[in-house]
């Protein structure tokens, strides 16, 4: 807390009459045991976990001990600081509320005369506000020894080493939609960037142009013909036909004829020299 | 690939061959990021889980590469989950001189939450509540879950069927610890004496009164 | 804590203590879940990262952290990022046999540049690239390759002589197909692509007669 102050204790005068106008009168107001500087309420709101929490303040800041709370003046206390963050609007969550008619309601109890036969604890009506309390002062403490223990990541380091080096299990094969779905989501693209065009040219072409220049080397000619494979008649000729002139456009060839009308021959240009 | 294989600039020693055993349990410890069960550690050396022979035999090799790393930044530790390797406490704070991001501190709300599960297992949003004395909000519960520190593992059969929470193993492991006892006792509640009397307001306290105690419920009274 | 100190279990041998430089860094790259740069190595050891003295001593340091590893399960490595302790590829089966890893999923993007290979053969990375709009990472030029899927069938005349990428006899088979021609042909692709009332832009439909097309096997006749 940074902090709600409260000023040593003094006789309450009244806390029923004060009131507490912020924007017009000054906070001298407030009950001379009171004091909280008005920046720090919202800090308040945070500092305390709930009605319970705020409870556990104002008794051990007196030093008191819970099982022997004094109902009275902690009632009173409760219901200052309730009484000025109402007074300053600030929102208060509905279980300071509830809290504070409970302990009203305790306070009046005892007021009254209790019967001559119900003397033991049972009766007291602090004895379930002090099991809750204690109750919740043990979690408090325990989440406090929780939070100080060396936790993974905060004070402890797991030592670990990178596993990329090593062969993850492939992924399996695409299945031929998915690689179709895939396929007309770059067409969809494309698209939509009109200067880009993709045109449908033969598969079969472009395979042929791929397994030819497979099987060239740029060392050795082979005739041209033996690119041609009669056995699969007319239309596989004419695709590596096509697929020969592609390659041929795209300067991946070299042409050769040994002597005049020998075979016409062909090979895989030789790598060029890298420049620019 | 551009990774640059250090072992190329150290100087050429005798190769003194480690185990093979060893080696494979501390590679599979290394590749981990979480502890490796026992069962993992024998399936890795080829071991059935019900192979006699496996245990021991693993056991001693953990052993060893302990004794390796003695002098070492890092130790062989056990918890809930199984076996890792983890940076000596002492190195704690060049590590996290090292890492330019600070890990998030903890709310008071979550933890208590957080104790309260681990205590009070299996335990209702409602029984949270009511220890806490507010509302715990559905943020604390995601956050603790996701974190995989929290599970529902049942439903209490009252109206609305509402979820039984429990830590789980790698809260644990998280905190370094075994089991769930190894967590430090919770704070014992103190038996009740008899309160004592009190002026509540300058009443004089009525001794053995009969009258009629219902007027007590006023729930206005504020004086 | 539970956590078993096995270091009590270890021979007494003669303690040599390392110096505390290398330590701290394993320990820093042990606990390090990514590559770590050189500034944070240097922030670790308490250098400046202008710090002249900091540089070699660190690196000084990380070669003999390397040469430690020299006979172990991982191995000191340098990336673009930064160091980093990776488990060495030879255990690979026992580390999968421990801790299985589930199989990648294909990306999307590997996905669309399989099938521009594909369709497009031969054809270069940055014919791939223009027809996809992006960069194509070299990571899937190399899983494409690794997997037998795609393979450089001869290089593009023009300056830098880029390869020119196509499809393999694998692809083929774990496609399922006899021959690429059994791909279905583009124009029905374009058909799915050509939804009524959307905007195509500017591709280009071919009316009429495909004469390559026709010259080739028609893609539908399975023999």
């Amino acid at each position: 807390m940074t902090e709600a102050e409260v000023l040593e204790e003094e006789p309450a005068t009244d806390e029923v009459e004060w009131s507490c106008r912020v924007h017009g009168s000054p906070l001298g107001e407030l009950p001379a045991d009171l004091y909280i500087p008005p920046d720090a309420l919202e800090v308040f709101l945070e500092s305390f976990e709930g009605p319970l929490d705020l409870l556990l303040y104002l008794i051990r800041r007196q030093n008191l001990d819970i099982l022997s709370i004094p109902i009275a003046e902690i009632t009173r206390q409760y219901m200052a600081y309730i009484d000025v963050m109402q007074a300053l609007r600030l929102e208060l969550a509905g279980e300071y509320l509830v809290m504070a008619a409970l302990l009203a309601e305790i306070k009046s109890r005892m007021l009254l005369p209790r019967p001559p036969a119900a003397t033991d604890e049972e009766d007291d009506p602090r004895l379930a506000l002090i099991r809750q309390l204690q109750e919740y002062e043990r979690f408090k403490a325990a989440a406090e020894r929780l939070d100080a223990m060396p936790r993974l990541e905060r004070d402890v380091f797991h030592a670990h080493a990178a596993r990329d080096a090593l062969l993850a299990p492939p992924a399996p094969a695409p299945a031929l939609e998915e690689l179709l779905d895939a396929l007309v989501g770059v067409l969809r693209r494309a698209s939509l960037r009109a200067h880009h065009q993709i045109s449908a040219e033969a598969l079969s072409v472009r395979e042929r142009m791929a397994r030819i220049l497979e099987t060239l080397e740029h060392e050795v000619f082979v005739d041209f013909v033996n690119l041609l494979t009669v056995e699969e008649g007319r239309p596989g000729v004419v695709v590596a036909f096509l697929a020969v002139l592609e390659l041929s456009k795209a300067g991946l060839l070299e042409w050769g004829q040994g002597e005049a009308f020998g075979p016409i021959q062909v090979r895989r240009r030789a790598p060029a020299p890298i420049e620019e | 690939m551009s990774d640059v294989d250090f072992t190329a600039v150290g100087l050429v020693q005798p190769w003194v061959e480690p185990p093979e055993i060893e080696l494979v349990l501390e590679a599979v410890l290394f590749a981990a990021s979480e502890p490796v069960p026992m069962k993992d550690l024998l399936a890795a050396c080829a071991f059935g889980e019900e192979d006699a022979a496996g245990r021991p035999e693993v056991e001693a090799a953990l052993a060893r590469l302990s004794a390796h790393y003695r002098d070492r930044s890092i130790e062989l530790v056990r918890s809930a989950g199984g076996y890792r390797f983890r940076v000596r406490q002492q190195f704690s704070t060049q590590v996290q001189a090292a890492q330019p991001e600070r890990p998030q501190r903890l709310s008071r709300a979550l933890l208590e939450t957080l104790a309260i599960i681990a205590y009070r297992q299996p335990v209702t949003r409602a029984e949270i509540e009511d220890i806490r004395g507010v509302a715990v909000s559905t943020q604390i519960m995601r956050t603790l879950t996701e974190r995989g520190w929290v599970h529902v593992v049942g439903h209490k059969e009252v109206p609305g069927r509402p979820g039984l929470y429990a830590t789980t193993r790698v809260f644990l492991d998280d905190l370094g610890l075994g089991r769930l006892d190894e967590l430090p006792p919770l704070d014992a509640l103190r038996e009740l004496v008899d309160l004592p009397g009190e002026d509540v307001g300058g009443l004089p306290r009525r001794e053995g009164g009969d009258e009629d105690r219902d007027a007590g419920d006023e729930p206005s009274s504020r004086d």
